[in-house]
């Protein structure tokens, strides 16, 4: 496999190795390397940032131009999510994955939408568009409205989209990764070849929810890759503060597990790794992806994020994965500045006339309150 | 007509609903190779092998996630909480995420799934062991609860729940898995979700009870027909929705209710019916509903503390004599 | 008396209670370095230090056991949820240790512990993150329940709670920290757990209400004023144990009664106060005992669906009038 | 320290490798070998059955036979708890800890009774008479008499005793893990340089709950040993079929926390591994603690054990920690034939007393429903 480390329990880490444009996977927030320093576990895979070049990979320049389109859809969409959310056209929570965004499009070029299965937690717009939700059905989920792709029901932290086979969209941190394995079961036991992609962050590890889910995973050996997009933070607390042990894809080993190590600021790595865990997958072997990522805004809108430094932040911009692949497409000569202006261009325009779907879409009628909480149509309500 | 033990009746709902629908699959803790802790699902695995009759880790939490991932994905599973007691530390998949994905996804997502064990108290198992359910999962919009007190409905119910396309709380009983009646052998015998039964007629005084306190509820009406008085028992059969329109009917004709519950009572099942029934027929009540329920503390484990500490027939007696002011 | 928000008169009781007593302690996601989720603990990590003031990874169930056995050892823990939501990842914690170790152990082991957290709706958070809890949790003897609608409240039931020697369920709501209100500076000032609170006198109709309903209840009761009605305004402040006399003082003085809770409606706090007020003054109510709650159904997002699902002051108005027989 | 065996990651297993008089401790149940094949894990201890002799472990010949008879107690308590139970004095369940009386008295001889703490799960008559429980409030619990340790409101599950420290007998699998963390969290609050003995299940180890308490453990550096009772079955379910990595001493690598592993068929090894756990707990170095170990009953009363043979069963019951204790006496002349049978007819008197005790010991007065449920006296119940 093009590029990757194995690494040997107790082998030491190669000060300055080289990665690419020297982006390393490994977090600056007193994470240890990936070779753990006190004598570590199972061998795994590492997948730096800047290890591999698209044609490597199997990726046509066209692949590659739609990746950074499909990024820089997010980002503009929740750039546009924030500005609305400061109109009061968004209410509740509004958690933005601005920084994250390789991890979502990696993945959605790695699987079979529509044959493959993803669900996530609440930072969920990225993946969603990722996948195809469309700007308009998100952008009117989040101003609750009928065109909405839960009709307003859900609201930011619960995208749904099932022709797409997007679970969610949860809240409950945690709450949902058992869910995915059983996504993965469903696969296994209806044996049409999908795999489930269960997408948590660092925080929701501290769940005895996780650790239940990965070993029913790994002894039914279901179709499953559990990917830890591990931003540094949950909420305001860093990961190691909140764990003994921070190196997350060293808890494989309680499972049996496989796992490996991508970095969340190149999206080739991302695609990488990714094609190889839903490889895995497909034989029944499910595994953990951490991704070193980074979400440059705060934790929801109203968290300043004091817990970080400025220095920290723009650190961690100078990587930012869109502007990474843009200077790929550019040097590379995959693209010139002109056609990527074009393509922010209209994808502004695609956002901005999802603002005006949403404007112009219906608020749901009041008697919706008593839709879809049943399957059963004639469900005799307590209502005065 | 058969005559099936409890246990029997689940078994050959499930058993029929796994031979005609595939996607349909038991697991739970010792469902498989131990035949059931409580024999439920004895026989099951070597009929249906080991792809769909699943042993599981304690992680209850875990499995019932799971649960609810694959019915979300089209399967229809059947949960087995070795008892309702351990439903606690999956409490979370229960009421947030198969409750209400349904509804955040705007419908998109159905989480046909039923729950089922052993739900309330089994002699002296202390406070932990002990604990009834039905008012908690109820509170929940989104889920339905049925909890039947006879093998046939048993099976009729459960037949049902497994078709339902909703999330089902399906509450047996520990102490009546051997409980022996006749059970219908029709070729698709299924109880409407939603409907009580009237069990025992009578114009003097309405007993609303289910489960165990349903069998003390008949008791009681039997020893209330020795001093005159008939007993109307009305058995829900499902909690939620409930059929009030039948508890309604009834206490139009006796103007008098008592709900017998083993719940502990505070916001409870029998809160719930005496709430419905004072609302709705306050011209027609002339008495207060009055409850029998367990007692307002955990469950002890003595023997003749948790004798006194369940509705106990006299106890319904009682009550029932009070609503009728009678001596 | 000072004027404070909320959320500082919960402050101010913990640090009064901290500094009074080094057995007390203070751990939750974010309590510390982030000076709390909704800053109600700002500036307690810098006063107590890190060995008092303790942030916790999102572990719900390992947190709350933690303080569950630390006030088996004779520590006074404070446990804070982010939201009452995330408590049901910890409910057997809640529900099984904190409620029943003192019973099953014969009243060897006392539990002091106090969680406290949001409860309820707070806005448009959809149906995962806008659960009322108190109806679960005064389900289970053992615990106490308390919910204060007030800053003076809440700061004189959270050190009563703090000191009381049973573990309390202790209810704040996030959109109302930023309330602001008289706050008595007394040196020791302690409401007692299981008091009412009579908050407007009237002799035409009982609105009980507490947390967010109360000012629902409030509201409703100045546009009954416009119309000619007196309505008496109770906030019951605990819900465990309730205050029933109150309650049955005022429906003996104005003979009709509605419930405002924005729990769901079924088997709930509102049911109870129902079920146990007709059940004491069956031959005092001139009308049923009515209640305005939450719709049955999840919580909806969008923000005309979520304004129509809670109780509002025309409903309670309405709720009234119909008990009044008016118009 | 003596006789201990530190692994090295990868070293193969030694076949036939020395232990003693031959009994090792490892499972025959499926699990790997403690050192596991495929490349594990931190350097771990390894405790093995008759590697200690009680003179190592500085123990005098009184300590030796106090411990023989602290087993037997346990052992005939239980035997006749049995036949109890068959004579419907005793009602609910039942668990029998018969087989594994060399863990809990091991631990009791190691740990400061009365400074340090223990909680334990359901299987619990064997840690509270280790600890000092009388047989007359063990017997009147399960008889359900006012003479019992809990007045006879917690029964057989619910064994405590205050005075010992003794924090339960606790009938949720995993449910009293976190609560272990918490009272040694309080030894260290308190500053009492008391350390928390917390017992499980292999089964426990399949809750969320365990992970959650091992880490907050970890982070909170609290002074605790985790003791999994490793008796190869949960219920009916062979550990291997849980879990898809059954050695548990190697999930402490999640958590940065040393393991190690003991033979529970030698009080020796467990005396000397759980001091040496006490020992790092008093430095507030948390530590788990695998103890292989074997019930010879069903899980409980009413299990026939179907899924075990009658040969492992038998030759689980060769390995038997008191015959092995008493070989050990006799062989050593610690004891003479004489001295053993004198100490097991006074146990018998002792719990044949205990019957009559609880046979004479009242019924609860049926008031005393009310009682103990709250510390506020005066509470309110909703009575009829
Ligand atoms: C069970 C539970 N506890 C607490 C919360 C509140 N909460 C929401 S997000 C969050 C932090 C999660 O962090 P992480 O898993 O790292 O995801 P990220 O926000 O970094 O994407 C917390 C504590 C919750 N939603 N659910
Ligand atoms: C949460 C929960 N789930 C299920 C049970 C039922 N149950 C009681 S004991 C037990 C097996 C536990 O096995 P293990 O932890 O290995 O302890 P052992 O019985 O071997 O001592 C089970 C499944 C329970 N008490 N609690
Ligand atoms: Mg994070
Ligand atoms: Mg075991």
């Amino acid at each position: 496999m093009a590029g990757e480390t194995r690494k040997q329990a107790r082998q030491p880490v190669a000060e300055g190795k080289a990665q690419g444009n020297g982006i390393s996977a490994v977090s600056q927030n007193g994470h240890a390397d990936a070779t753990a320093e006190d004598g570590a576990s199972e061998a795994f895979v590492e997948y730096p940032a800047g290890a591999y070049t698209h044609e490597e990979l199997g990726l046509s320049g066209d692949d590659a131009r739609a990746m950074y389109r499909n990024m820089l859809l997010q980002r503009r969409f929740e750039e546009r999510a924030a500005q609305m959310y400061g109109k009061q056209k968004i209410g509740g929570f509004l958690h933005l994955y601005i920084g994250q965004e390789a991890v979502s499009t990696g993945s959605a070029y790695a699987m079979e939408i529509g044959k493959d299965s993803a669900i996530t937690a609440y930072r969920d717009h990225g993946l969603g568009l990722a996948l195809g939700m469309t700007s308009n059905e998100c952008m009117a989920e989040l101003f609750g409205k009928v065109g909405g792709s839960s009709r307003g029901k859900g609201g930011s932290m619960h995208y749904f989209k099932k022709e797409l086979n997007f679970y969610g969209g949860h809240g409950i941190v945690g709450g949902h990764i058992a869910v995915g394995a059983g996504i993965a079961f469903a696969h296994k036991y209806k044996g049409d070849g999908g795999v489930c992609l269960t997408y948590f962050g660092d925080g929701a590890v501290g769940q005895g929810s996780f650790h239940e889910a990965m070993n029913l995973a790994a002894l039914y050996e279901t179709p499953c890759v559990f990917v830890i997009e591990n931003n540094e933070y949950a909420m305001g607390t860093a990961t190691h503060r909140a764990f003994a042990q921070p190196d997350f894809y060293r808890y494989a080993d309680s499972y049996g597990m496989p796992s490996a190590l991508a970095s969340g600021m190149d999206i080739f790595s991302v695609y990488k790794a990714m094609s190889d865990h839903i490889a895995m997958a497909r034989n029944n072997r499910p595994s953990i992806l951490e991704v070193r990522t980074y979400r440059y805004r705060g934790h929801s809108m109203s968290d300043p994020a004091n817990y970080r430094t400025r220095e920290e932040l723009d650190a961690r911009k100078e990587q930012d994965p869109i502007v990474r692949l843009k200077g790929y497409l550019l040097e590379r000569e995959l693209a010139s500045n002109e056609d990527l202006d074009a393509v922010d261009a209209e994808i502004k325009q695609e956002v901005m006339d999802s603002v005006t779907f949403s404007e112009e879409s219906p608020a749901p009628a009041i008697s919706e309150i008593y839709e879809q909480v049943y399957a059963q149509t004639d469900y005799p309500f307590l209502t005065d | 007509m058969a005559v099936l033990q409890f246990r029997e009746a689940l078994r050959a709902a499930m058993v029929e609903e796994m031979e005609r629908d595939e996607n349909i699959f038991l697991i739970g803790e010792e469902v498989a190779e131990y035949n059931g802790a409580y024999k439920v699902s004895e026989g099951m695995l070597d009929r249906f092998g080991a792809g769909r009759v699943i042993d599981t880790p304690i992680s209850e939490s875990g499995f019932a996630g799971l649960g609810v991932g694959a019915a979300m994905a089209g399967l229809r599973p059947v949960v087995e909480f070795m008892t309702f007691n351990f439903s606690f530390v999956a409490f979370d998949q229960l009421v947030n995420n198969a409750a209400k994905i349904r509804y955040m996804s705007g419908g998109q997502y159905a989480v046909p799934i039923v729950f089922r064990g052993p739900n309330g108290a089994a002699g002296q198992l202390a406070a932990t062991h002990n604990t009834a359910v039905e008012s908690l999962y109820s509170y929940f919009p989104g889920l339905k609860v049925v909890a039947p007190s006879n093998p046939d409905d048993a099976k009729g119910l459960l037949k049902s729940a497994i078709r339902d396309d909703d999330p089902v709380i399906f509450l047996e009983s520990e102490s009546m898995y051997g409980l022996k009646g006749e059970v219908s052998d029709a070729a698709d015998y299924l109880i409407p979700l939603g409907k009580a039964r009237i069990a025992r007629e009578g114009a003097d005084v309405t007993l609303v009870a289910h489960q165990k306190s349903y069998w003390r509820a008949l008791e009681a009406a039997d020893r209330l027909a020795e001093d005159g008085y008939e007993a109307e028992v009305i058995d829900p059969r499902t909690i939620r929705p409930l059929d009030i329109d039948a508890i309604a009917a009834s206490v139009r004709k006796t103007n008098r209710l008592v709900v017998v519950d083993e719940s502990n009572p505070f916001a409870s099942f029998s809160s719930e019916v005496a709430c419905q029934v004072q609302e709705r027929l306050f011209d027609w009540l002339d008495a207060p509903v009055l409850r029998v329920t367990a007692k307002d503390t955990p469950a002890p484990y003595a023997k003749n503390l948790i004798e006194y500490y369940m509705p106990r027939a006299e106890d319904i007696v009682a009550a029932a004599k009070k609503a009728l002011y009678a001596r």
